[in-house]
């Protein structure tokens, strides 16, 4: 069986050592994270079968849980691993050709460490830790969003920044409040004793830890940041911002409520609030003319939705909103990488600018298009199985509330078709006016766009791929007790 | 103990300087002074390992960069 | 009287971590801002070490004969803070940074005045 | 309204922190898992300084994510504040060429670097044995080329040497974590003879990972001061 702790080594000591490359050839380089993602993407797809029949408990350092940091890499783990590695190997591949502006070696070093702490968020079992590569995600992408150096860049990176580390600074706080009173940091041994202390001291460290999670995640009152972030930062940058980096602060807040707290009641408010960013997301989307920020903005939506569906909490709420987390990942990644390519050729970022792509640039036109329809949720793509499967839990629970919840989550994916069919027939339908040197693309930018293109459709089509691990893993996220058997009982 | 309640209240109240004065250096410098009471804190509080690393990076280093960052913009708060 | 010895580090932290959150929330100068997040951390890392305080042991370093492993403070408190110091100033150093390139572009540190700054 | 509105924001909190706190009693016996490592550090690292061996043994993965957070923070800035050649040459020849720090300054400075220099190597290689280690140590370096910086406003640290000592340090510290994954089965293992506790060749791999850590800190610190005297102007 391969060590999963190789998982994080193996990208940390090519990030390190990217200068030294840089010494034989400049050009080496860029290629480093595809090869080190490569080997991520090789180790996770190996870890699959292995870990279905049986979850792996890794010590570092050699001594047994809780004494020592482990990666517990379970169902969830392997599957968000999977997703990590493979999103990010994709927008490395779309980077090669893609980043132009100086220093491109501190790019692609950044880039890399971004996906390891994003790697390291989704497979540590030690509290302290999971703050650590956090922390770790968070910075890179401060820089990330920066790298530009343009005024709007660099405003968007100190407003993040502000944020993100108030955000880091709650969730230390939240974490120190549990030691004091549980004197332990491994997650499992903390919820092994949660029931143990008193609820309103479990009440306000939870608060503190959703509350500095939820800033990464951007839910509802904490959103703030996104919208500049994720417009300004170079579109490969936003790709992984959306598609993966939110992805794992609701990791973070989903960690926290079901294995660590076992908070059920707490979980009808997070399913409200879900909805509100939803809403408020898409209806800000809807205003924008700036195609960037209209991304961002369906992006705070989206993440409504798996908050929505995470917060449902039945095995099959739980199940569809993991699917939603594969389908938004693929989709929003596929939009922002055309999307990027589009600005680059057209040199603004307008929507009206577009218009009339779809004749000179058919491949990038073609890819937009699927993305937004397998997000807006049209048969037969992936996002069409994860708004139905969403809709049918909320259905299922049977209680007045989530029917008014699931209109509204309805009225929410109209207002979502709405801009999107807007900028679908902008490229399509209309004469544009300077487009008419324009060309199409090729090479490194092309080929993962066709990857994320044809996964969407294979996964629409034939979602049993996936079920598997999915079911697995929302099996992991409501069965707590087995979590906690995994680390401390057993071997 | 009587000694640690002073040093607390001078650096709360350097805190509250830090955040009123206009003259961003001398608002640095109450910074630095509430790192340096911070680090004699955890002296008494038996960890001097993490005593050493606030005196010479939070009171140090930390001081440094942001004379380095006020020299490079602009001094007075407006 | 002893009330107030057992809460003096609390309200330490506790100020501390408060007095920060206010110049973030309230202040409008960049680097003002960067010092309010500076005095959260400073706050966090007290809290964690008294939270690892026990009264009268001593430190966890056995390099003198007769300290008995029953006599010494939490040393795990003390490892955390050491990364959360490191991590602090790295946060520090980069958001500086930033902040100078917000300058060399708006000429102001005032976030009012700059127009993607506002929140 | 801003202000009220975040005055009542901190009260809730503080509300929140007076409840919290009045649940961990301070100075009381509240050690748990750390018990563990009070007990038998000593036996299992050869370390006696329980602050270092947790920090580099029993929880070594996250100082490597310190380790890592840092060297973002250096990679970032840098890449932040980068200037292309020709500008940045440009800037160069309009800056005041006869700026100079006072006698004493420099004479101090010169006379004070080694010694400063010699006083951070000794809390790094001494982290097992007595307070400090390499992120003290590595500090108390960055303030020696923080006093030569401003006592030769003009000289430099060489960017390539310093960038590769860092990368170099940062893949030994990862190297000695797969060396470990490799011998014993498990990542940062301390696979090398413990030795007899107490002094300076003891405790297997704690000395060499805070030498390297001492080494990447030092440079990584002084990188991000370099770069912010010189890039931003």
């Amino acid at each position: 069986m391969v060590n999963p702790s190789l998982l994080i080594a193996v990208p940390l000591a090519f990030a390190f050592s990217i200068p030294l490359f840089g010494l034989v050839s400049k050009k080496i380089g860029k290629y480093i994270p595809v090869v080190a993602l490569l080997i991520n993407v090789g180790i996770s797809f190996i870890l699959i079968p292995q870990i279905l029949k049986k979850p792996a408990v890794v010590s570092i350092g050699g001594w047994s849980p809780p004494f020592c940091i482990n990666l517990v890499v379970g169902p969830l783990g392997v599957f968000l691993v999977t997703l990590i590695s493979s999103i990010g190997l994709l927008v490395a591949i779309y980077a090669i050709s893609y980043i132009k502006e100086e220093p491109t070696e501190k790019y692609h070093m950044l880039f890399l460490l971004l996906i390891t702490g994003a790697t390291g968020i989704v497979l540590t079992g030690d509290i302290f830790n999971l703050f650590v590569f956090f922390e770790i995600l968070c910075i890179s992408s401060y820089a990330l969003v920066a790298y530009n150096k343009d005024k709007e860049g660099t405003e968007a990176a100190m407003k993040y920044l502000i944020q993100g580390s108030v955000g880091s600074s709650f969730v230390l706080i939240g974490i120190a409040l549990l030691y004091g009173m549980f004197g332990t940091l491994n997650m499992a041994d903390i919820a092994s004793r949660v029931t143990s202390a008193d609820p309103t001291f479990l009440f306000i460290s939870l608060a503190f830890l959703i509350t500095g999670f939820g800033i990464e995640a951007a839910v509802f009152p904490l959103n703030a940041w996104l919208p500049d972030a994720h417009s300004s930062a170079p579109s490969s940058i936003s790709a992984i911002l959306s598609g993966i980096a939110i992805k794992t602060g609701v990791y973070g807040v989903a960690r926290m409520i079901y294995t660590i707290f076992n908070a059920d009641g707490i979980l009808t408010f997070i399913a409200f609030l879900g909805l509100l960013t939803l809403l408020i997301g898409e209806m800000s989307a809807f205003r924008q003319n700036d195609i960037k920020r209209l991304l961002a903005y369906s992006s705070i939506g989206q993440i409504g939705l798996i908050v929505f569906a995470l917060g449902i909490a039945t095995s099959l709420g739980v199940f569809a909103g993991l699917f939603q987390i594969v389908s938004h990942a693929l989709a929003k990644a596929l939009l922002f990488l055309a999307a990027g390519y589009m600005i680059y050729r057209v040199g603004s970022k307008s929507i009206d600018s577009l218009s009339g792509l779809g004749r000179k640039m058919p491949l990038t036109s073609f890819a937009f298009t699927i993305g937004s329809f397998s997000l807006i949720g049209l048969p037969p793509f992936a996002g069409f199985i994860s708004k139905f499967s969403i809709v049918y839990a909320a259905i299922q629970v049977k209680k007045p509330i989530f029917l008014v919840f699931v209109v509204i989550a309805l009225i929410a994916t109209v207002i979502e078709a709405g801009y999107f069919f807007k900028v679908v027939q902008n490229l399509y339908f209309k004469e544009g006016k300077n487009v008419d040197n324009v060309t199409e693309t090729s090479g490194y930018i092309i080929v993962p766009m066709i990857i994320l293109v044809i996964s969407i459709i294979v996964i629409g089509i034939h979602p049993q791929f996936i079920t598997g691990l999915l079911k697995g893993a929302a099996g992991e996220l409501l069965g707590r007790t087995g979590y906690i058997g995994w680390v401390l009982g057993g071997s | 103990m009587i000694f640690q309640l002073i040093l607390i209240f001078i650096m709360i109240i350097l805190a509250v300087a830090a955040s009123l004065f206009k003259d961003l250096i001398n608002a640095v410098v109450a910074c630095a002074a509430v790192s340096l009471i911070t680090s004699i804190l955890f002296y008494f509080l038996q960890a001097p390992d993490v005593a050493m690393a606030e005196a010479a990076i939070g009171a140090g280093l930390t001081t440094a960069v942001f004379i380095i960052a006020i020299r490079k913009t602009e001094r007075y708060e407006k | 009287m002893s009330g107030i010895y057992n809460w003096m580090y609390y309200i330490a932290s506790g100020g501390l971590i408060l007095i920060g959150l206010y110049i973030v929330l309230v202040k409008t100068n960049l680097i003002k801002i960067v010092i309010g997040l500076n005095f959260i951390d400073t706050g966090i890392n007290i809290l964690l070490i008294c939270i690892g305080y026990v009264r009268g042991r001593t430190a966890p370093i056995f390099s003198r004969p007769g300290i008995s492993p029953a006599n010494v403070v939490d040393p795990v408190p003390q490892a955390l803070v050491l990364t959360a110091i490191v991590i602090g100033v790295a946060v520090l150093a980069l958001a500086l940074s930033i902040v100078i390139k917000v300058y060399q572009h708006n000429k102001t540190l005032n976030v009012t005045k700059i127009k993607g700054l506002k929140w | 309204m801003r202000r009220i509105v975040s005055i009542i924001i901190l009260i809730i909190i503080a509300v929140g922190f007076i409840f919290a706190f009045s649940k961990i009693p301070f100075g009381k016996d509240k050690i748990n898992v750390a018990n563990y490592y009070i007990k038998k550090g000593i036996k299992q690292t050869g370390a006696v300084n329980i602050v270092t061996s947790v920090v580099l043994n029993y929880r070594g993965f996250d100082t490597l994510g310190e380790v890592t957070v840092l060297f973002i923070a250096a990679v970032g800035l840098g890449a932040v504040l980068f200037v292309e050649r020709k500008i940045q040459k440009n800037m160069d020849d309009k800056e005041d060429k006869t700026k100079r720090a006072s006698l004493i300054l420099r004479t101090g400075s010169r006379l004070l670097f080694p010694l400063i220099l010699l006083f951070g190597a000794y809390i790094f290689v001494h982290g097992h044995l007595t307070p400090g280690g390499g992120f003290q140590g590595g500090a108390i370096i960055a303030s020696g080329f923080l006093l030569m910086y401003l006592a030769f406003p003009k000289q430099r640290i060489n960017k390539k040497t310093s960038g590769l000592a860092e990368s170099l340090s940062g893949l030994i510290f990862v190297g000695i974590g797969l060396l470990g994954l490799v011998f014993s089965g498990y990542f940062l293992t301390n696979f090398l003879p413990k030795g007899i506790p107490n002094t300076l060749f003891s405790a297997g791999i704690i000395p060499i990972i805070y030498i390297a850590i001492g080494f990447k800190v030092g440079f990584e610190l002084t990188g991000i001061i370099d770069d912010l005297l010189e890039r931003s102007r």
